[in-house]
């Protein structure tokens, strides 16, 4: 196993134009490249940074050991494997067969702790006392959180103001294990902002500190190795449905922003050509309003924190927050490899509106009893308003990310004249 | 050198402010475009930055306004300091056109790291804008030869670590990165990112830095007037002529030594 | 395997007195007696439904099918087996080696799930169309939820309106779920008077409805079932220890008031006398304090919702409601089988006071990052505070009850000073 | 067959409220012991019971009320209604003797079934009180026999599937049961739960019932003047008079049948 994406997915689909362009350093390099994607646009302060952890991760991540210690956090820890729940009272309502990957019932509620806990098993080995991050819904600040708390590292999180009030929740459960909470007021005061400050503050500490990326989004190496560390959910998704179906899923849909739970989802499949995979982002309240997350739609390649990749921007090049009722869809930018997957046509680029997935999570709490978080039920909204798509007899697999608890007040507020 | 992010909080402000700077021993201007998302920047620029989007300031009339300034008569190298995406949005062939065609003799895209940076080099030459290249104490022996090398204009070492923004005080790794430099090239060497200080500009010029870049310290002064920033033109000029004076007198020390 | 409890938990410990006392039917029933604890003490109108429910119990329980769907939801809708985690940092504070039973992965976030799945399919294969059912802490009503929204049964919890008041974040997920919380303000407006108002209603509707007792209380054959349902955690457990320390722990420690979770953890281990029992009760503020429920120290035995078992009362007989911090302790009974199994020497009672819990809570936040919920703190709060029952080589097993995000409030309000 | 919590709202009041009933037709006095969890009684019961443990009514000072009563020159049977826990703890022989002392002649304890009944029937036996046994609309063929055989005193047979509460209707369900019981057993039956209005108690005495029970159709009536409950006295001797005179007719309905 190597350090590159293209080892990592070990798919011809990912690794794209990477051979030509690597020729040449210093002339356009090819490092951690997805296509045109990716690359490593970091102020010179954090090159060092991001090649120590590089180096760390090839040297650490192959190894048995590394292996061993992170899949056993992740099992008795985390909870893994999740479950693959045949949805039944869903699959009658949308007319072919749907399967959940639990992911919700991680330690945490959500994908992201399979991140954090490799991301601070290999901050442990590079010797760093402290990781900071940044989050949104504060699912990954509490993930980053549980993580430090296990190995015994500082964690600092860095939150937009606006993020801070509407998931108060998480906020309470980040002070609560310890960690420091940082408010952003730059910008607009949302997940863009608290990267960038997070980004900041590691060109300032990167000696001691790990900034613990909470998404496949980033410079390089981030996106290759949060899709590593997240790619277990895959690998867990095809052993589990060809138990249970004696053969691969036709299609798998999966939310996302930054891209980390469908690329985890997504990346064992990508070479199976008669699964379809499915990315859905936030619609808004439409395609017209300001609230609007489609980057696929709206969006144009552009650089942001690092990396070339699908992004909302104006015509100017700078970059447009968006605002749908997601807190953690609301990164403008689709991570490398999820963006050369979406313009290579592998994945299916599609979005909800906030309509649907209001619907959507009523539909979900009524039939199963689940409660999704907003940021999955987009994936919901999409099987839910897209059944002309599938098949009767197919075989469906949305990646259920995250449980809605820290989504309860959002969700009754808007269903209240419902209820 | 100082460092100007243009627009902020007007665009008539920042053609003064540039003004007074070239008049007041400046050699070199760096124009900033504002950028939604100013990463190596810290809260000082990242303000100014706010302050000049929301004022309606645009990549396009930086540009234009590098070339009224030229114009009306600016003599003083500009370099143009641009977050990548506003070039790659341009497209990095056109905005070097564009650049040069405006009077500007180089360009700093403070988020391309030299590994990333041959497409601009490529257009650049093409167009005879330098890019300019940063090195910081952490970039390594390997790397500092080979940057060193392609370098063109100036190397731009970045002082600290961490982001732009005054510092009182100033490490002893930044004195060992301008010797390391030196040994190995003739490219003058500008020292930027925390300086306001003249003991700490005496510091680097004496141990062989060719100038320095001041740019948060001089958006501290007019910031704390932006209702009439006109009226710190004066503090601000006699802040540049301070830096000015504390070179030459690093330089004679230089000589001394 | 049969519905009597003796056939349930297969052990001569909780037979108990049974044989010789169920010679005569009419003059002194042994059905569901554990030691003198247990029976069926309900007005003549409930008695047929009672009879329906064990017959169904005895008659669907055992079978393949019934197991076989009750595993498979348990495993693919609840998450399980749930880990056996080793909390190292845990283990390191307190001087011997800690494993924590994660009952908070399972889906709604604690052990009620078991339960609440296993009443509900016999619900459904009893024909009955609604769920009537109580809570305190909300996390049974909103496993009870789950259950009916699977199976297709109407759901409704009766909840007093004080812990409406203090729990309100389970109050909106039921709600989400489309269950039916009504408002109880008879008595003090708690858990037991719920639990009253449930009875009364089932009186009334018992044809149509099933009432999905929460915990090991009520009367016959509730405990049994109850019990029977969550022995999957003490099954898991035994196969999880010996898997990771080659032989049994040394110690099993469990919170409860009812003692569902507890049971549920213990019964595979009864006929183990080296397995040493701890069950953990609400001391409340101190035992003198008017809100303590350390029924074991301060009660007696006596008949409360249809069974004999340990009871905080007062010299009357008339029943004294507790009111710990922790609402899911706040049941003035304790279930017949841990009331015989704590009078029978083989399980120890023991308590924990706020203050050691509040303590607890932070010690296992920073310690594990994991934030318990305050009933699960008392278990924890007992190993921190009673380090010298343990021996340095000792193999403990704490069963992690839940998790605490529906305390969050409570904690950090009770902890603000410190944070 | 009148049914009171004996403390609601006062002791005083009871006891008044009891010899008005015995005065208006009602041939026995069911006493109820207030409980903390009356989990068989509706909401006028359940806050009758609370109402009285506020006013620091205990089972002690209810049996002594009961001797009172006695003492007074009340002639009605007097049946002591109370939840098994009362019982229990006070000890199932004590209870029995102290109420058998009070001049009580039979206890219901609504929470104890027949299986449940064994040693309150040995206890009550040996202190000459009879324990009144419950059956339902749902008591089952085999139970119903049981049970019959083993009544002493009445047979008390609930009237609805629910808790007590005066109601409007009366299912069908409860004639039948009259009827099942009367092929099964000659000890009188007493219908009771849900009882208030006059066409119920001649349906039911019309059936074959020897009498009926009204408990919270008379709480309702006082608790709608809980400041001077003895205000409705008269009301409710009406009340019960009306009740003595449907039984009167459902019982010459019957003969004419
Ligand atoms: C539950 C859940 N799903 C999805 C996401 C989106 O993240 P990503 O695009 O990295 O999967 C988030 C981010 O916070 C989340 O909390
Ligand atoms: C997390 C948790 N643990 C324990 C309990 C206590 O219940 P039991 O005694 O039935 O285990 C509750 C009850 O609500 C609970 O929510």
């Amino acid at each position: 196993m190597g350090t590159g994406p293209g080892a990592e997915t070990g798919t011809e689909a990912v690794r794209g134009e990477e051979g030509a362009a690597r020729a040449e350093p210093g002339v356009g390099s090819a490092k951690g490249r997805f296509g045109i994607f990716g690359g490593r646009y970091v102020s010179e302060t954090l090159v060092h940074a991001l090649t120590d952890l590089e180096d760390a991760f090839g040297r650490h991540y192959p190894t048995e050991e590394f292996q061993r210690i992170f899949r056993g956090l992740l099992r008795d820890y985390g909870g893994r494997p999740t479950p693959l729940y045949h949805a039944e009272n869903l699959s009658r309502i949308v007319g072919f067969k749907v399967y959940l990957k639990r992911e919700d019932l991680l330690c945490g509620g959500s994908h992201k702790l399979n991140n954090s806990i490799g991301q601070a098993l290999l901050a442990k080995r590079m010797g760093k006392r402290r990781l900071i991050t940044e989050t949104a819904a504060g699912q990954h600040g509490v993930s980053a959180a549980m993580a430090g708390n296990i190995l015994g590292l500082e964690t600092e999180v860095f939150m937009g103001v606006k993020d801070i009030a509407r998931q108060e929740g998480n906020v309470k459960r980040m002070r609560l294990l310890g960690a420091k909470v940082k408010p952003v007021a730059t910008g607009e005061g949302v997940l863009k902002d608290a990267v960038s400050e997070t980004l900041r503050e590691w060109a300032a500490c990167s000696r001691t500190a790990h900034y613990l990326m909470g998404s496949t989004v980033g410079p390089h190496p981030f996106p290759t190795i949060v899709g590593a560390f997240q790619s277990v959910i895959g690998e867990e998704i095809r052993a589990q449905i060809l138990e249970k179906e004696g053969r691969l899923p036709d299609a798998i849909v999966a939310c996302g922003s930054g891209g980390s739970n469908a690329i985890g989802a997504f990346r064992p499949f990508l070479d199976e050509r008669d699964v379809r995979l499915h990315f859905v982002e936030g619609g808004g309240e439409s395609l017209d309003a300001d609230n609007c997350a489609a980057a696929f739609v709206l969006g144009r390649p552009g650089v942001l924190h690092g990396a070339l990749m699908q992004l909302l921007q104006d015509e100017h090049g700078q970059v447009k927050p968006s605002r749908t009722r997601a807190a953690g869809l609301n990164y403008p930018g689709r991570g490398p490899e999820i963006s050369y997957l979406c313009h290579s046509g592998r994945v299916k680029a599609g979005y909800a509106f906030d309509s649907e997935v209001f619907e959507a999570v009523k539909v979900t709490c009524r039939s199963e009893g689940l409660i999704p978080a907003l940021e999955t039920a987009h994936a919901l909204a999409y099987i839910l308003g897209h059944r002309e798509e599938f098949d009767k007899g197919d075989v469906v697999v949305v990646n259920y990310s995250g449980r809605g608890d820290k989504d309860v007040e959002t969700i009754l507020r808007h269903l209240e004249g419902e209820i | 050198m100082a460092h100007v992010y243009y627009g902020d909080p007007t665009e008539e402000f920042s053609a003064e402010l540039i003004r007074t700077l070239a008049g007041s021993g400046v050699d070199i201007v760096e124009v900033g475009i504002p950028s939604s998302d100013p990463t190596a920047d810290g809260p000082v620029f990242t303000a100014a930055c706010e302050r000049a989007l929301k004022g309606g300031m645009t990549p396009r009339r930086c540009i234009e306004g590098i070339a009224r300034l030229r114009e009306g008569g600016l003599e003083a190298p500009i370099v143009v300091t641009s977050y990548y995406n506003v070039i790659y949005s341009t497209g990095v062939g056109r905005f070097m056109a564009e650049v040069r065609k405006a009077g500007a003799q180089a360009v700093i895209s403070p988020d391309v790291p030299f590994e990333e940076s041959g497409e601009l080099i490529a257009a650049g030459r093409g167009e005879g804008i330098d890019v300019i290249l940063q090195v910081t104490p952490t970039t390594d022996g390997a790397r500092l030869g080979r940057i060193a090398g392609a370098a063109r204009g100036f190397i731009y070492t970045i002082n600290v670590e961490g982001v732009t923004g005054a510092r009182d005080g100033m490490p002893e790794s930044a004195l060992e990165l301008i010797k390391r430099l030196k040994a190995l090239t003739e490219t003058p060497i500008m020292v930027g990112f925390g300086i306001s200080r003249r003991e700490q500009v005496v510091g680097l010029v004496s141990a062989g830095a060719d100038g320095v870049v001041t740019g948060s310290a001089i958006a501290e002064i007019y910031a704390r007037r932006l209702d009439r920033p006109e009226e710190t033109l004066g503090a601000i000029s006699g802040f540049a002529k301070g830096i000015k004076a504390a070179c030459a007198e690093g330089n004679a020390q230089r000589k001394v030594a």
